[in-house]
């Protein structure tokens, strides 16, 4: 597992430079923060349907965007409020979608399993385990054809790497040596089950990387420092012609599957592993051990506060998505009508 | 009686089928200890264990191909896919292999499984767990196709679909689960291809299934207090489908409304419409109408959600224009 | 004029947009230097280089969900599905994605992308080589769906499908792949959702599709000889549908035959049937027929999957049934 | 490569036996002319539909079903004639199948892709490619759950290790750990794409096998007695306990994918150096080594010729299925209604 080098906190020759170590603070913060907000908002009776929060997961997301270049894709599941803001899609259109506003990103029309802001690169929220990874797959097909230097980022959990979709698209993907990476966020349990009870190997995506050709990469999830890296050197390979990267982020869902799950199957001890190491007072510990500024630190979370407040306000303002939109869209023309 | 709720009429069922069939198998995603993302399934691991109550991978070939499998070789599995929409994943084993090697084989092989799904919307989750796909599987040969729309006809219809020789898709409405209900006492066993007869009324008759009828009795109570006298049936069964409790209601009544949750285009009430509009020609007083849901895909607001499903309001006024 | 087969103009219709846009590119299992195991690709590879016409490994989730992430980010990807029936494989990415995605994404995304694929029945493949299933694509919201039954509607409503902005699902149909017919020089692009009247007749339109049209033709021909005088229609395009052409045939004639080579329930004449007996009621002079394959499986003995296909025989003795 | 010993025959010590090695003989041919027979009555357009033939490949259908034990479960594919064949289903029902003949094992009603002979174990001949992985899993653990010592063995192509089900069924058997043997039969080509063309690692099946927990193993198709001793060791994994297996055969499709094909796409070395390596002859040769009489390995071929014609001319005198049969089994009751 790479994780964070042992020396002592050097900034002046840190590879990863002040920047990007605020960047990933200012991520992991907003997704922390808009997640506990949905929540909150759920218990409000305010968001319909279901919600999958990524509480515990925000390094994996907030490492792989920041490393991101504008233009990349991403793809994600249910679980993709997290990987939706990261990308910079206004929290707004996030919690409004999952209210159920016409501000919200997709107007009211998916709702919290599939947001999207292709104009942020993220290319979708998929619900039905496993059809994301050939999606994304075409993505980077379409990067390599038309001679962009875009890349594809796939993320999904531990229990979609035992879904056919996933052994289909990884072998194409490393045969037409697309610039794809498939990050696995192993977050120990499908739904209510544990990985281990349903998956061959220990370690259900690092230890299926040599069935693709491909090198098995296992990183510490919690830590977006080592995401970062991890994500820089996988982002490069696949710049310049290397082909796609495989790589499993170890993390844990602090919470329920869903809004549904209590997640009273989690045995205490690993609940409060787990907590402890919680990645956002992780970083925050770690930026002050790099000599920035307790007020730098705290001013951003005091800015991510307001901003996840006002985007709730906008969103609780905003009404319900006009009637007149039920049969729009359906076709290219704006439209649904199949016959004539 | 019992009163039950759906869900739990679900748990019911399978277990009466278990205590009394040592081959009635049951396996899917987070069906044992966690009792089944619907709490359809609690109990059943604790009273049967791990061996008859298997949780899978997130492997729906793997799950519905073990199935067939397994039945095939003297086992009666029942299968759960969580959401009737993850069907489209595992399409190939269903329609392309469990419904057809009997045929195939001549009869060689015999497939007494049960594919049970939670169907439908209304539980703002959006286009892709929100479908209601009764007509996917009614247009392959060689599967039936059962969607009751309350506990008793849980119990009785997934009893006999257990009991069923052939492989039986099962719908079970997620909209309905929280539904309470009479459920008889003692062992619980309907016919699978009989229609009911909910009300009777002279003037039309609406067809309904699952969650649609008790909108369509609603309806059809509305338009009972405005003189329209309807004769409700809910279908239950699609495959075999009891034409003969149908068409009489046509014919007698000379008017048929099908009430569908799936989206418009190639739905079941099409089938319907198409043999009653052949077979009863004649005694026919006006159009069939079809009421379904537009042929879009389903949104997840609940304003949206709302205005795409067949209401009872909806019901109401098709009917009432119609017969104007 | 040229004469092509059906094979040949499916290749031609594609070299044509292929030559026309280089955003059009083209993947499938055994589809380059061989040709296509049908032999609709010939050439294309040689012409267009390996970067355009991709063979794929044998995984149809994998070649469909390429294509619709080629789609949604620039490309116009045609995919080949060998066989009609694998779409049951990859059902998931057609119906649950591509065909649901923009609806879900308020228009965010568009899939302009064709899945061509053979249809139908009458090799003597058996059950899981032989389906048509026209139904299932026309079932699902958000997917157009077309199969043309000769070489010149083949190049036209192909050119066209690649250039639509929707996701269309084109069958073609295999037991035409030899038919040869004219198809005009230079460029040749047709319009989805046309209906063709191939014959007017004043006593019953005759409905059909694909590989039916040749049959229902020659069925008309039968009849006009013994006095009965049918209108034949080519509905071509399915979704969207000229409900317009074929209803007013409907109107004029007063009777409604449908010619479907899909099993019986839920097929798209269901549909039509059940469009045309609620909008022309008054004007039908008697009931609609539907005409389909049983409901069963496809077999593979000669004799048998004759007997099963409608017949020019079959067509025509129920229409003069129902004349009579 | 598991090979056979280079030192001399000797038919004393020998781990498989003279019963057993006439046994392989024997079916071995009865394979090979019955496919033989089948491409000549395709020439005489007797046969109708398509034929995927296993000429070349008869040592593994034969090398398993050998070894195999009554009651023990057969599934396969298209290219299925060798595999029902070799659980002794009668050739007449064979040919008379690929005929559409009423004697046909399916009565007309399957056709070449799909023999089945439930009576001789031989559940299903399945032509959607990967389907059967998962359906051969079921069925081993039915014996499982029954308590029985029954294996079951699938058979599949190398083009089928790209497609989902592959995936799925290996993960759970072995999360399972089911009596069932997955053998791939690498020919080297999918329909007429070369396999290293569109597969990420270089052995197909062996290089997958460790992401499902499995042991890679390899062994030399065209070799009956090798696939009969892997084959043995692999029971015996099943019926003790130890779970299910993956085995590549490397063996070679002497013809084309089907009967529309020429093949032409192979280049000629390559057809050639297999030719040289037939398994037919190879084995001829190996049993005169061991000391069999000559007379006793005609003998054989002999009496299978002669049963291949019997059961040609049986195929031939039956007629075509009764039309009635059309609207037979569909449902259990032998009929087709779907309504009252
Ligand atoms: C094909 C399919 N099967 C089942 C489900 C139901 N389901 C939704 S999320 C989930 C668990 C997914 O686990 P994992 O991949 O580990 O992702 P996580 O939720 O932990 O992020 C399941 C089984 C689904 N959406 N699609
Ligand atoms: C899902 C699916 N895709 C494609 C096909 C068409 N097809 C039939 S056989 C074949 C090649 C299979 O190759 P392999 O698995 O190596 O088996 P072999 O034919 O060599 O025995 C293909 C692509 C199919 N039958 N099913
Ligand atoms: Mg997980
Ligand atoms: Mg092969």
């Amino acid at each position: 597992m790479a994780t964070e080098e042992t020396a002592g906190p050097d900034l002046a020759n840190d590879d990863i430079g002040e920047e990007a170590r605020l960047a990933l603070w200012r991520s992991q913060l907003e997704i922390r923060h808009v997640e506990q907000r949905a929540h909150d908002l759920f218990l409000q009776n305010l968001v319909k349907g279901t919600v999958h929060l990524s509480l515990g997961q925000e390094a994996v997301a907030a490492g792989f965007a920041v490393a991101m270049e504008d233009g990349d894709y991403t793809f994600c599941t249910y679980r993709g409020h997290a990987h939706t803001l990261a990308r910079g899609a206004p929290m707004s259109g996030v919690l409004g979608e999952l209210m159920g506003r016409e501000c919200g990103l997709l107007a009211g029309k998916g709702g919290s399993m599939h947001l999207t802001s292709v104009e942020h690169g993220a290319m979708g929220s998929y619900a039905i385990i496993g059809a994301h990874l050939p999606i994304a797959m075409g993505a980077a097909w379409s990067a390599q054809y038309r001679g962009t230097s875009q890349v594809s980022v796939c993320f999904f959990g531990d229990g979609t790497t035992n879904i056919g979709a996933f052994h289909e698209a990884l072998n194409m993907a490393k045969v037409w040596s697309l610039p794809v990476i498939f990050v696995c966020e192993n977050n120990l349990y499908m739904e209510y089950t544990p990985i281990g009870d349903v998956t061959a190997v220990e370690h259900p995506a690092a230890d299926r990387a040599p069935a693709y050709g491909m090198e098995s990469i296992i990183v510490d999830g919690n830590d977006a420092d080592a995401v970062y890296r991890v994500a820089r050197t996988a982002y490069d390979r696949a710049r310049s012609g290397g082909g796609p990267s495989l790589i499993e982020a170890k993390t844990y869902r602090q919470c329920g599957h869903s809004r549904a799950d209590p997640g009273a199957y989690r045995p205490d001890e690993e609940v409060e592993e787990w907590l402890a190491r919680d990645p956002v007072p992780a970083y925050r510990r770690r930026l002050l051990d790099f000599g920035f500024a307790e007020s730098a630190v705290e001013g951003i979370e005091a800015e991510v506060l307001a901003a996840v407040d006002a985007a709730t306000e906008t969103a609780r303002a905003s009404p319900p998505p006009p009637p007149d939109i039920l049969e729009t869209e359906v076709y290219a023309d704006g439209g649904a009508a199949w016959r004539n | 009686m019992a009163q039950l709720t759906c869900r739990e009429a679900v748990a019911a069922a399978i277990a009466q089928e278990m205590r009394r069939d040592p081959s009635v198998v049951f396996l899917g995603e987070d069906i044992g200890a966690a009792g089944g993302v619907f709490k359809t399934t609690v109990g059943l691991f604790e009273e049967f264990g791990p061996d008859r109550v298997r949780d899978t991978p997130i492997s729906e070939q793997a799950i519905i191909g073990a199935a067939m499998g397994a039945a095939m070789t003297g086992l009666r599995p029942i299968a759960e896919l969580m959401f009737s929409d993850f069907f489209a994943v595992c399409w190939d084993l269903v329609a392309n292999e469990i419904a057809k090697s009997r045929y195939m084989t001549n009869g060689q092989v015999s497939f007494p499984l049960v594919i049970r799904s939670a169907n439908g919307g209304g539980a703002r989750f959006g286009a892709q767990h929100s479908q209601a796909i009764e007509n996917w599987a009614m247009m392959i040969p060689g599967l039936k196709v059962v969607a009751p729309s309350n506990p008793a006809d849980i119990v009785g219809l997934l009893a006999a679909s257990i009991r069923d020789p052939d492989p039986v898709v099962f719908f079970e409405q997620k909209s309905l689960y929280g539904t309470r209900g009479e459920v008889p006492d003692g062992e619980h066993v309907d016919a699978l291809g009989t229609a009911k007869v909910l009300r009777e009324g002279g003037d039309a008759a609406i067809v309904a299934l699952a969650a649609m009828v008790p909108r369509a009795v609603a309806a059809a109570e509305r338009l009972a207090a405005e003189g329209i006298s309807c004769t409700v049936i809910d279908v239950r069964s699609l495959v075999p489908l009891d034409t003969r409790t149908i068409l009489s209601a046509v014919s007698e009544t000379g008017r048929l409304f099908t009430v569908e949750e799936n989206p418009r285009l190639c739905g079941w009430g099409a089938e319907i419409a198409s043999i009653a509009g052949e077979e009863c020609f004649y005694d026919l007083d006006g159009p069939i109408v079809r009421i379904t849901t537009p042929h879009i895909p389903l949104p997840s607001a609940d304003n949206l959600e709302d205005l795409a499903l067949p209401s009872v309001e909806r019901i109401a006024d098709t009917v009432r224009a119609s017969m104007g």
